[in-house]
């Protein structure tokens, strides 16, 4: 097949300008999807590192029950900045637009995006989101204080500078629409000739069952959060219950949009799990449709169980039984899941390399975190466990345990292929060993913290949850400082590292096949596709090896 | 990749103009039905009609008829979707 | 948190304990495998892999039993809640009124008050309402909560069964001072409960009072009447 | 740093045209839109749920003639957006115009219709937060809270039509929409249907509770 011996004098995206403009103006103008996802990259790094910062003194007031550093409107404002920090400029645009924009199109075969121009402006838009995200912090009136929730009427009736910070949520969604809309686009349209379905990379197809949640929820957060803010402007009765209103109702349109965003936050990173584990085993995957469809089957039984984060907010007691159970339904996609990923390493030639490493702590992480999640799935369970730190530790396991380490894995596995320098594997190795320890440290014990009582959201605490907390804290200095050692090595490689080759790791997705760093067209003509993603006997034709 | 890009798809101006004229019928007659009582059943019978005219309007002015079977795939999953959200939220508001 | 001062808190802490065991049974399941794996088929030993495309009794399978599984985690969770939802005609009805940020409970003569006093083995209905935001009644010992939702009368039933004080703590987010709104449940008596339903009448709130009897952790609570600092000392 | 940028390659003139492709996008962006609407009508059914006779009463003071009159331009509106693309099919340019301009026009004339309709409301003292307002019953108030929003937002999106039909327009007479390139103004076409859409369900949920 395709087999482009890279040659070596190519050019790569990074010295060929999409526009007449060189320098910086040919980045900011770029309508190329590999520039697009480095500048998310850059972005989405950035926040991230906000939001890592909040999270860090947020841990250093708990660190001692009482007062430590701030007061406790302090501690309120920064917890919901956490939130929406993470949530809305982190977790949700994350894979998607980072790794999603740069590998979509040269897994399908094709020379770009859909719609290139729409993937810059859904960059502008996320860019002016964040911004006005940070402008709200310092208006008059003071930092947003509801939470990520914002739940009704705690948010109508606050001072805080609550619609410009929830306005910026909904610009964002904007932004995360316009993803969605040009992802599906692409993989309807763009795949080159061959590229069947059951030929896509996994990694497409979990990209793929995202970019339709991304669709179908995002609107309804979008109206959700616009009638909060007029009711706040004009004092519409919608949700209010002053005016009649019901705030349930809100809740129950805050989480038909914000459950399946959590499966946003998830899918993608399920697909890139997808792809390091044949690759690094070196066989194809097991049960390769199994996975495909069960993407899709998360996508969709996602919008079932919103209503399992209102169990005890007074619905009706049929409507909680209905989705306590759908809840454990929709639980078994994602095992299946886990369940072919680990087969898959079974008679294979297993590599355990950084990238590799960072997937097997993901799937410890992330089955805590989702089996825990069928903790609170239960009605009796709930209703003690829920809004306690209990549910905190559930939801750092799965989205920063999941998510976020494949958001390590990817930037490991693709980095020299993005940037075409090879990073330090012996710090890399050093760097997971701490972000197991650390992360475990600081999270774990939030399970029993919440179990014995600890409700979420305060910034004091009974002293009988004084030890736990404190390990918990020690626990964010060790997650912190693995973090930053990544941060570190990965920029040094970025001005010292040894040239990476074309194919370092061995893998034969099309992205392999193409120079490290690709090409400004990714292919010189459109490759036919001839093989199944995971065919592992390309390889005697493909030059790998670092 | 060849796609035929100027394709002619969509009505012709007698069917574009039927249809219109089917539509203003059933404006006349959703009109007319409110105003006699039918109980339970008036809002049934909005809704029934108000599908009807947006099914001619999907069909016809958004060529959905003649476009290719994945856009109604699509429309079906967002409809089904749609119809889910209303089901499932009302099971907390009926049996509150 | 040996005792088990309601019937709620052996069924809530067995399906705990039920989901978690299974949860702790598969994760190490899963793990020991895949180091095995590691192990066992790593590169440097020379393997040469072989693709298995797939298994479909396997797959089965993985789908079946996990199926199985969490069917009965629902099964436990649903009864367990069911009884916890059941209103019994004969409870004494308590009104709790939630406001920022401090609860205050109503008996049926008049009585108000910010502890919230029981007696011993009777059921009791706590009606919630709240006059401002949302806010949620939670006492951890009781394994029991439910939101405290303006426009809207929610219930949370529980019948004590030793006597004794425990936290009530508020686990909807609710503003400033939302981790100081702790109060206390009270369980006593009913001859003792009874008397202090009737002496009572005329005062209305003593909390200084109750703030003796209660065990550790009053610090919280002694800093409500302060309204922004926290317990300063420890 | 310009130095070793040698080849500039615009992307946009490489691209092949999708009009398929184009059509879907505009599909996929209209779900968005039939989900944001989804959520103001699934708050409206819940309210209408829980306030069968207070929405009654409240309907009633809608004026179901200019619901009427509007529901009569939009499909006219609709049917003039469906027979431009018609005529640029088969080559009718000036047709093409003449209808695209009758549709701005009935759009026009909605918003008018509109502005007298939200008047007349006003002037009556019914307007959120108003007095007025305030001592009817919670479900009159719901009910005219999302009266205007639902309209509103809906009159938003006309307006939004507006402004890119008469680009459409100018496309047209710029020779920049033609009879083999016209997927622009097919896109537009389909938005201005969904606006028209909504106003379908629109109408009867709130002009003719009787
Ligand atoms: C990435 C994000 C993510 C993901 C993937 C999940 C996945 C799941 N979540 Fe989680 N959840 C959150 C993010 C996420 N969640 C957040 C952010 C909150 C709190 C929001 C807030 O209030 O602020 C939350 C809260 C939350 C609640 C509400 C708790 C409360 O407030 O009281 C519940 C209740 O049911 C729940 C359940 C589940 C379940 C059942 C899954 C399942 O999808 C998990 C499936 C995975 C597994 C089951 C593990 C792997 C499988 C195996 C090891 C095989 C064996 C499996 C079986 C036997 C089934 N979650
Ligand atoms: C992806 C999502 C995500 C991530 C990654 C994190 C990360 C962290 N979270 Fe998170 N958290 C949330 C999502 C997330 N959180 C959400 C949604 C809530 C709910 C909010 C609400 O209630 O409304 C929450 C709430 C929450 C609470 C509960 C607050 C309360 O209820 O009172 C706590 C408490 O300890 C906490 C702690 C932390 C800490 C210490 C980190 C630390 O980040 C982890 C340690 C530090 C690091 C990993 C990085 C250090 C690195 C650097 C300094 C350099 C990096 C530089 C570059 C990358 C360029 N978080
Ligand atoms: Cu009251 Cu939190
Ligand atoms: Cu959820």
């Amino acid at each position: 097949m395709i087999n482009e011996a890279a040659n070596p004098g190519e050019k790569s995206f990074y010295q060929v300008s999409t526009n007449k403009h060189t320098g910086i103006l040919s980045w900011l103008l770029t309508v190329d999807h590999k520039r697009i996802g480095i500048m998310y990259l850059i972005a989405i790094l950035s926040f991230f590192l906000v939001g890592v910062v909040i999270g860090l003194f947020m841990r250093w007031e708990l660190m001692f029950p009482g007062k430590t550093i701030m007061e406790a409107q302090t501690y309120n404002t920064l917890f919901t900045l956490h939130g929406v920090i993470m949530i809305f400029l982190f977790i949700i645009p994350g894979l998607p637009a980072i790794f999603g924009n740069f590998f979509l199109p040269i897994q399908l075969g094709a020379k770009d995006v859909a719609f290139p121009r729409l993937n810059l402006l859904s960059f502008y838009i996320y860019v002016i989101g964040a911004i006005l995200v940070l402008v709200s912090l310092f208006l008059p009136g003071g930092p947003i204080d509801t939470g990520w929730t914002f739940y009704i009427p705690y948010s109508i009736r606050t001072s805080t500078n609550v619609s410009m910070a929830i306005f910026a949520a909904f610009i964002l969604g904007f932004s995360s629409i316009l993803t969605g809309i040009n992802f599906v686009t692409t993989v309807h349209r763009l795949r080159a000739p061959g590229m069947t379905w059951f030929r896509m990379p996994l990694f497409v197809w979990s990209t793929y069952a995202t970019a339709w949640i991304q669709i179908i929820a995002t609107p309804v957060i979008g109206i959700t959060i616009l009638l909060v803010i007029i009711e706040r402007a004009f004092g519409v009765g919608i949700f209010d219950p002053a005016l009649g209103g019901d705030p349930i109702l809100f809740q129950h349109l805050f989480w038909i949009y914000s459950h399946p965003a959590v499966y946003i936050m998830i899918l993608p990173a399920m697909g890139v799990v997808s792809e390091i584990i044949p690759t690094f085993s070196r066989r194809t995957i097991f049960g390769y449709k199994q996975i495909a469809y069960s993407s899709l089957a998360i996508a969709f039984v996602g919008y079932l169980v919103w209503a399992h984060h209102m169990f005890t907010s007074g619905m009706s007691d049929t409507s909680r039984w209905i989705f306590s159970l759908l809840t454990f339904i929709v639980a078994l996609p994602s095992g299946v899941k886990i369940f072919n990923w680990v087969a898959t390493m079974y008679k294979g030639s297993i590599d355990p390399q950084v990238p590799f490493l960072w997937v097997m702590s993901f799937i410890f992480l992330f089955s805590i975190g989702g089996l825990t999640g069928l903790v609170v799935g239960a009605l009796a369970t709930d209703v003690h466990l829920h809004d306690t730190y209990f549910v905190v530790a559930h939801f750092h396991y799965v989205m920063f345990g999941g998510t976020g380490t494949i958001f390590f894995a990817a930037l490991h596995y693709w980095f020299p292929k993005m940037f075409g320098k090879m990073y330090n594997k012996r710090f890399a190795v050093i760097s997971v060993v701490l972000f197991f320890i650390g992360f475990n440290m600081l999270y774990f014990p939030k399970f029993i913290l919440g179990y014995m009582g600890m409700p979420r959201r305060y910034y004091d605490y009974l002293p009988e949850f004084a030890s736990l907390q404190l390990v918990s804290t020690i626990g964010s200095w060790i997650l912190a400082g693995a973090i930053f050692f990544v941060v570190g090595y990965l920029i040094h490689a970025l001005y010292k590292g040894k040239k990476a080759t074309a194919n370092p790791w061995g893998g034969v997705t099309l992205e392999w096949h193409i120079a490290s760093p690709p090409p400004m067209e990714n292919f010189h003509e459109i490759p036919t596709i001839t093989h199944e993603p995971y065919d592992f006997s390309q390889l005697k034709e493909m030059k790998y090896g670092e | 990749m060849e796609h035929n890009n100027t394709e002619k798809h969509g009505g012709s101006y007698t069917t574009l103009v039927l249809v219109w004229i089917g539509l203003l019928a059933l404006t006349s007659i959703t009109v007319t039905v409110a105003g006699i009582s039918l109980g339970q059943y008036t809002l049934f019978v909005a809704l029934l009609i108000a599908a009807v005219k947006s099914g001619f309007v999907i069909n016809i002015f958004m060529h959905i008829k003649f476009e290719e079977p994945i856009f109604k795939v699509f429309i079906a999953v967002s409809g089904i979707t749609l119809f889910v959200i209303f089901l499932l939220t009302f099971f907390d508001f009926i049996y509150r | 948190m040996g005792s088990a001062p309601t019937i709620h808190v052996e069924t809530v802490d067995f399906v705990m304990l039920y989901i978690v065991g299974i949860s702790v049974i598969l994760l190490l399941g899963i793990t020991v495998t895949m180091v095995y794996f590691v192990f066992k088929y790593n590169r440097k030993k020379g393997h040469k892999p072989v693709d298995i495309h797939g298994n479909i009794a396997l797959e089965v399978i993985w789908i079946a039993i996990p199926t199985l599984l969490v069917l009965s985690m629902f099964y436990f969770g649903y009864t367990g809640f069911m009884e916890m939802r059941k209103v019994d005609k004969s409870a004494y009805t308590i009104q709790a009124t939630a406001r920022m940020w401090a609860w205050e409970f109503g008996y049926d003569n008049g009585l108000r008050s910010d502890t919230l006093y029981v007696p011993i083995d009777q059921t009791i209905t706590l009606k919630l309402v709240s006059v401002d935001v949302n806010h949620s009644l939670f006492i951890p010992a009781f394994r029991i909560k439910e939101d405290v939702v303006m426009g809207k009368t929610n219930y949370l039933s529980f019948k004590a069964k030793e006597t004794g004080a425990f936290d009530i703590a508020c686990a909807e987010y609710c503003g400033l001072n939302h981790s100081m709104m702790y109060s206390k449940v009270i369980v006593m008596p009913k001859n003792e409960f009874d008397k202090w339903l009737n002496s009572q009448i005329e005062k209305d709130s003593l909390s200084t009072q109750d703030s003796t009897k209660t065990k550790d952790s009053s610090s919280i609570k002694n800093s409500l009447s302060s309204k922004d600092s926290p317990s300063g000392k420890n | 740093m310009a130095s070793n940028i040698e080849a500039t390659i615009s992307i946009e003139q490489q691209a092949h045209r999708d009009d398929v492709g184009a059509r879907m996008g505009m599909w996929l962006f209209l779900f968005t839109e039939i989900l944001l609407f989804g959520g103001m009508f699934l708050i409206y059914a819940v309210y209408r749920y829980q306030y069968p006779d207070q929405f009654h009463l409240a309907g009633m003071e809608l004026n179901t003639g200019i619901g009427t009159l509007n529901t009569i331009i939009l499909l006219t509106s609709s049917l003039t957006m469906a027979l431009s693309i018609a005529a640029i099919q088969k080559k009718n340019k000036a047709l093409s115009i003449i209808m695209l301009s009758s549709t701005l026009l009935f759009a026009l004339l909605f918003m008018v219709n509109k502005f007298f309709e939200w008047s007349a409301k006003i002037s009556h003292g019914i307007f959120p937060g108003s007095k007025e307002l305030l001592e009817k019953q919670n479900g009159e108030i719901l009910f005219f809270g999302l009266y205007y929003v639902m309209t509103g937002l809906h009159a938003f999106h006309i307006i939004i039509g507006i402004v890119i039909l008469t680009f459409m327009l100018v496309f047209l007479i710029r020779n920049k929409i033609t009879s083999d390139n016209y997927v622009k103004l097919e896109n537009s076409g389909l938005y201005w249907h969904l606006v028209d859409l909504i106003w379908i369900f629109l109408f009867p949920l709130f002009y003719l509770i009787q």
